[in-house]
């Protein structure tokens, strides 16, 4: 079952990666990225459980942590840029 | 086939790094030249840490009863290439905000058309004087 | 089974990283190609994880998708033009890119099979490097033990590359000054819920630098980690008040000091007979004293990488407000 | 026994609830209704994956970890969220119904029925 997740997780990975690229909204772009970093979180867990990652939590904790940061950035960022509508 | 699976990663890596040395070469604006630099530079992390794998080798973190370790060595250089890779990453941002400030443009081009004007100007400048 | 899964995920990731990579060479807004820089770091660090350099990973997640990311952000703020970046397409650096790719492809034909446990690499320094860690210096992490004790000259190196990049974005921009003004809008959620990330970032900063030795961990990712806090806390609550919190002028001494930390360590190990960075000399037991060695060491590094970190922060925060 | 049942129960649902959010973050017609999609599937899918897993590692230091983890997901999910919907209504990114932007084309025949409801 486990595979299953990890599996899963991948076409996840794919699917919000393919919504990252098409766009056309920024804020698309922004969330995507977003969900794509929880989904990596997520990913190092169940797959580093399976296969057995040295110190695997260590580093999902951190990527939550950085993800969170990242994304905050970017929206703080972005407002202060003041966008003009909406980019291709 | 067994020829292509134990070289996957190799034939990846090469194909990533020369999409960086694209970027380089192919885009004008001067922050998109950076990230394809930062680009290049992550796949030869990615080339290193291959290198270093073992297939059956745990991570070069001493525990009881695994006799196999990956190759530390190539994670110690690549450790401390990270940091001062970003380290020239910001000095390289730095640089291009003062030639916006400078030039008004982060486009090569423009910044190349401005300096032939300017060498045009002086040298103008210079044959009036002598 | 679970060779096929690590297979299905190494090649998903790097096919994922290929995408991404091509997606940011197509993508002509920066702001867009800067997030997709960022997620390729993550993914490359997860690969990094399945590769087994668990300390890598760390480094990368931390250095390559947070903190670059957030310097380039900074950097397009200042510089505005986000849209646009104009794409030539060019069939000489095509042609060039080609060629290079075709040479180093036929380099790699002669590379022996990934994994190989009789590769050239794998025979010589590595396994003498596992094996004294176990008997001279004791300590779980092989990659800390050789980063700190046995290629200690290159790691002091490291750090004052560092610390003199951050010297030069300080000559280039200035550190800038920020007055604290309370925006006319702000976002109450943020900041409730911001407040005890804080704290958790600072407290795991600080078990990153000390468990460094027995787990995946370290002065430089500890340093970058401990200053994604307080650029967390300027991100929401405003530059100016994070710079109340450090201030700007303290940041060069501090990175100053830890390079110095680093190498007056070594310098206590010549003024008593032994070669430099030789953390023998520290103590009357070699073991103990490798083990002091490592933790000045590592303090050193750490204050160095967050000094200059959150140096080159405030450093491209600052300039537009002095307009 | 129970307790493995258990974990594959929770890793089953957890990737049916990641793939769902994923269909809906690239299916949906406008900004507003991915990022429901996606948040909303997120905020059950995380926790469901990780109790999966700390079924099955059993009590350790690394279950207090996920633990934690799951606590910075749930939190730190909705906030980007609401800060990221906030953001985008402030910058003027109106749903799908009002806009003339035609990118899918399946989906406008879909827009103008709820647009004309809505009035």
């Amino acid at each position: 079952m486990i595979a299953a997740a990890i599996i899963a997780l991948l076409i996840t990975l794919a699917l919000t990666l393919i919504r990252a690229f098409l766009g056309p909204n920024i804020y698309d772009r922004i969330l995507a990225v977003n969900s794509f970093g929880t989904k990596t979180v997520l990913l190092i867990i169940v797959a580093g459980h399976a296969l057995g990652w040295f110190s695997y939590v260590d580093i999902a904790l951190m990527y939550a942590l950085v993800n969170f940061v990242g994304t905050l950035a970017v929206m703080r960022f972005f407002e202060q840029y003041d966008p003009q509508g909406e980019q291709s | 086939m067994n020829e292509l699976l134990g070289h996957f990663n190799y034939y990846i890596v090469i194909f990533l790094m020369m999409m960086g040395l694209y970027m380089v070469i192919a885009s004008s604006n001067l922050v998109k030249k950076l990230i394809g630099l930062s680009v290049f530079q992550a796949s030869v992390f990615i080339l290193y840490i291959t290198f270093g794998k073992i297939t059956e080798g745990k991570p070069p973190i001493i525990t009881d009863n695994v006799d196999v370790y990956s190759n530390p060595l190539p994670h110690v250089l690549i450790l401390t290439a990270i940091v001062v890779g970003v380290a020239t990453t910001s000095v390289g941002l730095a640089l291009i905000v003062r030639i916006k400030e400078a030039y008004g443009s982060m486009d090569e081009d423009d910044i190349h058309d401005m300096d032939d004007k300017d060498d045009f100007q002086t040298k103008n400048n210079r044959s009036i004087n002598e | 089974m679970i060779e096929n899964l690590h297979l299905i995920i190494d090649v998903c990731l790097l096919a994922f990283l290929v995408l991404i990579a091509f997606a940011a060479i197509k993508i002509t807004n920066l702001f867009v190609a800067t997030m997709l820089f960022g997620i390729f770091s993550f993914v490359a660090a997860l690969l990094f994880l399945d590769l087994d350099a668990v300390d890598v990973a760390f480094t990368e997640a931390a250095v390559g998708a947070g903190f670059s990311t957030v310097l380039m952000l900074s950097a397009l703020r200042l510089t505005g033009a986000i849209e646009n970046a104009k794409h030539r397409h060019s069939l000489l650096g095509l042609f060039i890119v080609g060629l290079t790719g075709a040479a180093l492809i036929y380099g790699v034909t002669d590379f022996p099979n990934m994994g190989d446990a009789n590769a050239p690499v794998q025979l010589h320094l590595a396994p003498e490097f596992i094996a004294l860690t176990q008997e001279k210096i004791d300590i779980p992490n092989v990659v800390t033990a050789v980063l700190a004790s046995f290629r200690g000259y290159d790691t002091f190196g490291e750090t004052v590359v560092i610390f003199s990049a951050g010297v030069a974005v300080l000559l280039l921009l200035g550190s800038g000054h920020v007055e604290p003004k309370r925006e006319p809008e702000q976002n109450m959620v943020l900041w409730i819920v911001v407040k005890p990330f804080i704290a958790l970032i600072l407290i795991f900063g600080l078990y990153v630098q000390f468990h460094g030795d027995f787990g995946a961990g370290g002065g430089f990712q500890a340093g970058v980690i401990f200053a994604s806090g307080f650029i967390l806390y300027a991100l929401v609550f405003g530059e100016g008040y994070a710079r109340k919190v450090v201030p700007a002028s303290i940041l060069p001494r501090f990175a100053a000091l830890g390079v110095l930390i680093y190498g007056v360590t070594g310098l206590v190990s010549l003024l008593s007979n032994k070669p430099f960075l030789d953390y023998n000399a520290l103590s009357s037991n070699p073991v103990s004293g490798q083990h002091m060695g490592i933790l000045l060491v590592e303090a050193g590094v750490g204050l160095a990488v967050f000094s200059t970190v959150l140096l080159i922060f405030y450093s491209f925060s600052g300039v537009n407000h002095n307009e | 026994m129970i307790i493995s049942l258990l974990s594959d129960i929770c890793l089953l649902l957890g990737g049916i609830f990641t793939l769902t959010g994923a269909i809906g973050l690239l299916r949906l017609p406008d900004f507003y209704s991915r990022l429901h999609g996606a948040s909303v599937t997120e905020s059950l899918a995380a926790p469901l994956l990780i109790v999966g897993i700390m079924l099955d590692t059993g009590l350790t230091l690394d279950s207090a970890k996920l633990v934690l983890i799951i606590v910075i997901m749930v939190v730190s999910n909705p906030t980007i969220t609401h800060a990221l919907c906030r953001a985008a209504a402030h910058s003027g990114v109106t749903p799908k119904m009002e806009t003339k932007n035609t990118k899918e084309k399946q989906s406008q025949s879909e827009t103008e029925i709820s647009g004309k409801e809505s009035k």
